[in-house]
């Protein structure tokens, strides 16, 4: 780590920290009761940013994993398989939130719906993701094989919404926003978004750092053995 | 408000987790450098 | 097929600079090498030398981690479909199909290099390998030495100007590795080029115009067949692999 | 261009001969999804009312699952013996050897769902020629092959493969399973062409995107 990436990274925690700060106050303090569902719909702050930094670690999985195949540099392959580790962590929460929220509301733990369905297909396809790449022969091939999966898997999500939209068509959205959304709460949406972003920012740039370091070790291993 | 023991689960369960993976990022960074710096030792020598 | 083969250059394999990584293993370490159109190259090295490596990188099977491959002039990144039309390996592994018959199997490679007349072709072939009584018989009953006789007419059915060998014996009875030799003798005549590895020290040096010998993926000796001639090739093989071991 | 479809002929060739030879791929499929259905059958009941709806996914349980044992063997085979590296040599295009490969595992399962089907519409007392029942099986087979074409090869070479294609492939598949049971259960009840349109362009749109892309990324599945 250079004295640029520290100050960067350092501007970054402190955003961050300061976002996740506001999201709090916002979230609990300063945005009123949705009068329908009551106080479980401020979950919908969490939940949502939380679904959309999952979605946003695929894509970028999916660019990385093209660049990867493209140029073979691999920091490509770093943040590729960073921005995994992060998605499915964050899809994991999704998984765990969305049945929290479905309860109160619905008197169902777990809804088919389109988007929780997609997000159990999407946590799926990316454990093995993983998988392939701890069970690869060698690095150089995991790299190679999971960049495949990085990119086959991720054009499944329109695929696979479309389909489950279609096979159970239950909608959330339109109970939770049955009086619209009001001003307040979508400006803590949206800082709420901003503090999760920033986040996934900070945890790819750690993880892909520690596949660097991985890389280092095998090289001065290399040296060593000479 | 009944339903305000299933927002502070939400919410526990999304910071436990996040912290956790920060924490488990930090541990295994520092357990990296260790090993470079046993490496770069080794190899002076 | 194209046979016009570009002059610009004498070398028939030229690799620079090669080098491979397996993850904390480096095969190949920098290897230098050239081969003149119509010779054979031979090399020789401990097991774990990386020459399997080696050959599977001059013959297009393995990318190498840095360093370039030039056969018959032309790149092997760039045109690596002309390429497979000039070059063949035979590995320890015969490539062939169990359940089909060494016509089949021999059909099925030479539709793939688009062989013309390839029914002729399969009967000289077969003929030079001497293999015309077990022409259909499926090749998983065949023997160890036959197989590789049929391996080495599927590896000339399309004619390549450029031929890897790796270990092309090893495993054999003795009967079946005399009868190899031959083939092997017979193999480099003409223009073809050979580059091969052995554990045979007497038959590599009978086949080779050139040896080398690789030790932990560097080149640590090379020298001509005139060079060698009347010196003890046994002995310098060992100083040289045991030096440093 | 006609070279390479004599090529993909000649590879897809290769793999019908080897089989005509052992049969070892149709019959250890068939056997085992003939199992399937049977045991699906004794655990969900055969009553009237249970066919209508579970019928059609304990016929697309028999053809996924063996359609994934079929699957595994596309690329062990090239692995044994290192044909793969055989192949690899030949002067074609990557894409090529996967269209190859690819027609022989769609054939394999198409030959497979054509003895399975009868024997579930038999054993559910349904009727037995179903034109669109065909066209949907065809379309969902494309899908698979596509798919399952392009991670068996990517399996062979990872530690634990058996495993490993149907963890990578089942997910990737969801739509085509989920479109198919649809098509099937709207074919079954006779219901008029309209009603399956939906999972019918469902499963072209995934048969035409998977074809693109699985062609696209091949060769980085199988060079070293």
């Amino acid at each position: 780590m250079n004295g640029k990436h520290a100050l960067r990274n350092g501007i970054l925690w402190g955003l961050g920290f300061a976002l996740m700060i506001a999201a709090l106050y916002m979230v609990f303090i300063y945005v009123p009761t949705e009068k329908h569902t009551g106080i479980i719909q401020r979950i919908f702050y969490f939940h949502v940013p939380v679904a959309w930094v999952s979605f946003l670690a695929f894509f970028i999985t999916f660019i990385s994993s093209i660049l990867y195949l493209w140029k073979r540099q691999t920091k490509w392959d770093a943040i590729a398989c960073a921005s995994v580790e992060v998605g499915v962590i964050f899809t994991t929460l999704v998984l765990i939130t969305g049945p929290i929220w479905a309860k109160p509301v619905w008197g169902i733990w777990w809804t088919w719906d389109a988007r929780l369905t997609t997000s159990l297909v999407l946590w799926l396809i990316y454990i093995a993701y993983l998988l392939v790449r701890s069970l690869a022969t060698e690095p150089a091939k995991g790299a190679r094989y999971s960049a495949v999966i990085g990119i086959v898997g991720f054009i499944d999500v329109p695929i696979v919404f479309l389909t489950v939209n279609m096979w159970r068509t239950q909608h959330p959205t339109t109970i939770i926003f049955e009086g619209g959304l009001t001003t307040p709460m979508l400006m803590t949406l949206l800082v709420c978004i901003a503090a999760f972003t920033v986040l996934y920012v900070l945890l790819v740039i750690q993880s892909s750092g520690l596949k660097t370091m991985e890389a280092e070790i095998r090289r001065l291993r290399i040296i060593k053995a000479e | 408000m009944e339903n305000l023991g299933y927002l502070l689960a939400a919410y526990t369960v999304i910071w436990a987790v996040v912290f956790g993976y920060i924490l488990f990022l930090q541990r295994k960074q520092r357990r990296l450098q260790r090993q470079i710096d046993a490496l770069k030792g080794s190899i002076e020598k | 097929m194209d046979k016009d083969i570009p002059t610009s250059s004498t070398w028939a394999v030229e690799a620079r600079g090669i080098e491979k990584t397996f993850g904390e293993m480096r095969a190949l370490r920098g290897i230098d090498l050239t081969v003149s159109r119509g010779e054979c190259l031979v090399i020789f090295g401990p097991n774990g030398a990386g020459k399997t490596t080696l050959l599977k990188i001059l013959s297009t099977l393995i990318k190498p981690s840095a360093g370039s491959v030039r056969l018959d002039d032309i790149d092997i990144r760039d045109k690596p479909a002309q390429i497979r039309r000039r070059i063949s390996l035979v590995g320890n592994q015969t490539f062939l199909y169990d359940n089909l018959t060494v016509f089949e199997n021999l059909k099925f490679y030479g539709k793939m290099y688009d062989v013309a007349d390839l029914e002729k072709r399969i009967r000289e072939v077969v003929s030079w390998v001497q293999l015309e009584s077990r022409l259909h018989d499926r090749a998983g009953t065949l023997s160890r030495g036959l197989q590789q006789r049929a391996s080495f007419a599927r590896a000339v059915l399309h004619d390549p100007s450029i031929l890897f060998l790796d270990e092309p014996d090893v495993g054999l009875d003795p009967h079946a590795s005399a009868m190899v030799s031959e083939i092997l003798e017979s193999i480099n005549s003409g223009s073809r080029t050979v580059v091969m590895t052995t554990h045979n020290l007497e038959q590599g040096l009978e086949l080779g115009d050139s040896i080398i010998i690789l030790d932990r993926g560097r080149v640590i000796y090379e020298a001509s067949r005139q060079e060698l001639s009347g010196a003890d090739f046994r002995q310098i093989y060992n100083q040289y692999t045991e030096t440093g071991r | 261009m006609n070279k390479a479809f004599t090529k993909i002929f000649t590879i897809f060739w290769k793999d019908m001969l080897t089989e005509f030879r052992t049969r070892e791929i149709i019959i250890s499929v068939l056997v085992f999804a003939l199992l399937v259905l049977v045991i699906f059958s004794f655990a969900f009941g055969t009553g009237a009312d249970m066919t209508e709806m579970t019928a059609p996914g304990i016929l697309w349980v028999a053809l996924t699952f063996g359609g994934i044992i079929g699957l595994t063997r596309t690329f062990a085979v090239e692995k044994e013996n290192s044909r793969l590296e055989g192949l690899m040599l030949c002067p074609v295009d990557r894409a090529v050897i996967y269209w190859g490969k690819l027609a022989g595992s769609f054939t394999f399962m198409l030959a497979v769902a054509v003895v399975v089907t009868p024997i579930f519409l038999a054993l559910f007392n349904l009727p037995i020629f179903l034109p669109r029942l065909a066209l949907v099986i065809v379309l969902a087979l494309i899908g698979f092959a596509s798919v399952g074409t392009l991670f068996s090869a990517l399996a062979v070479n990872t530690r634990a493969r058996d495993i490993m294609l149907p963890i990578l492939f089942l997910p990737v598949v969801v739509p085509v399973i989920v479109s198919a049971v649809k098509a099937t259960v709207t074919v079954l009840a006779g219901a008029p062409w309209g009603d399956m349109l939906t999972w019918l362009q469902i499963m072209i749109a995934f048969d035409i995107i998977y074809l693109v892309a699985a062609t696209l990324v091949f060769e980085f599945v199988v060079e070293e």
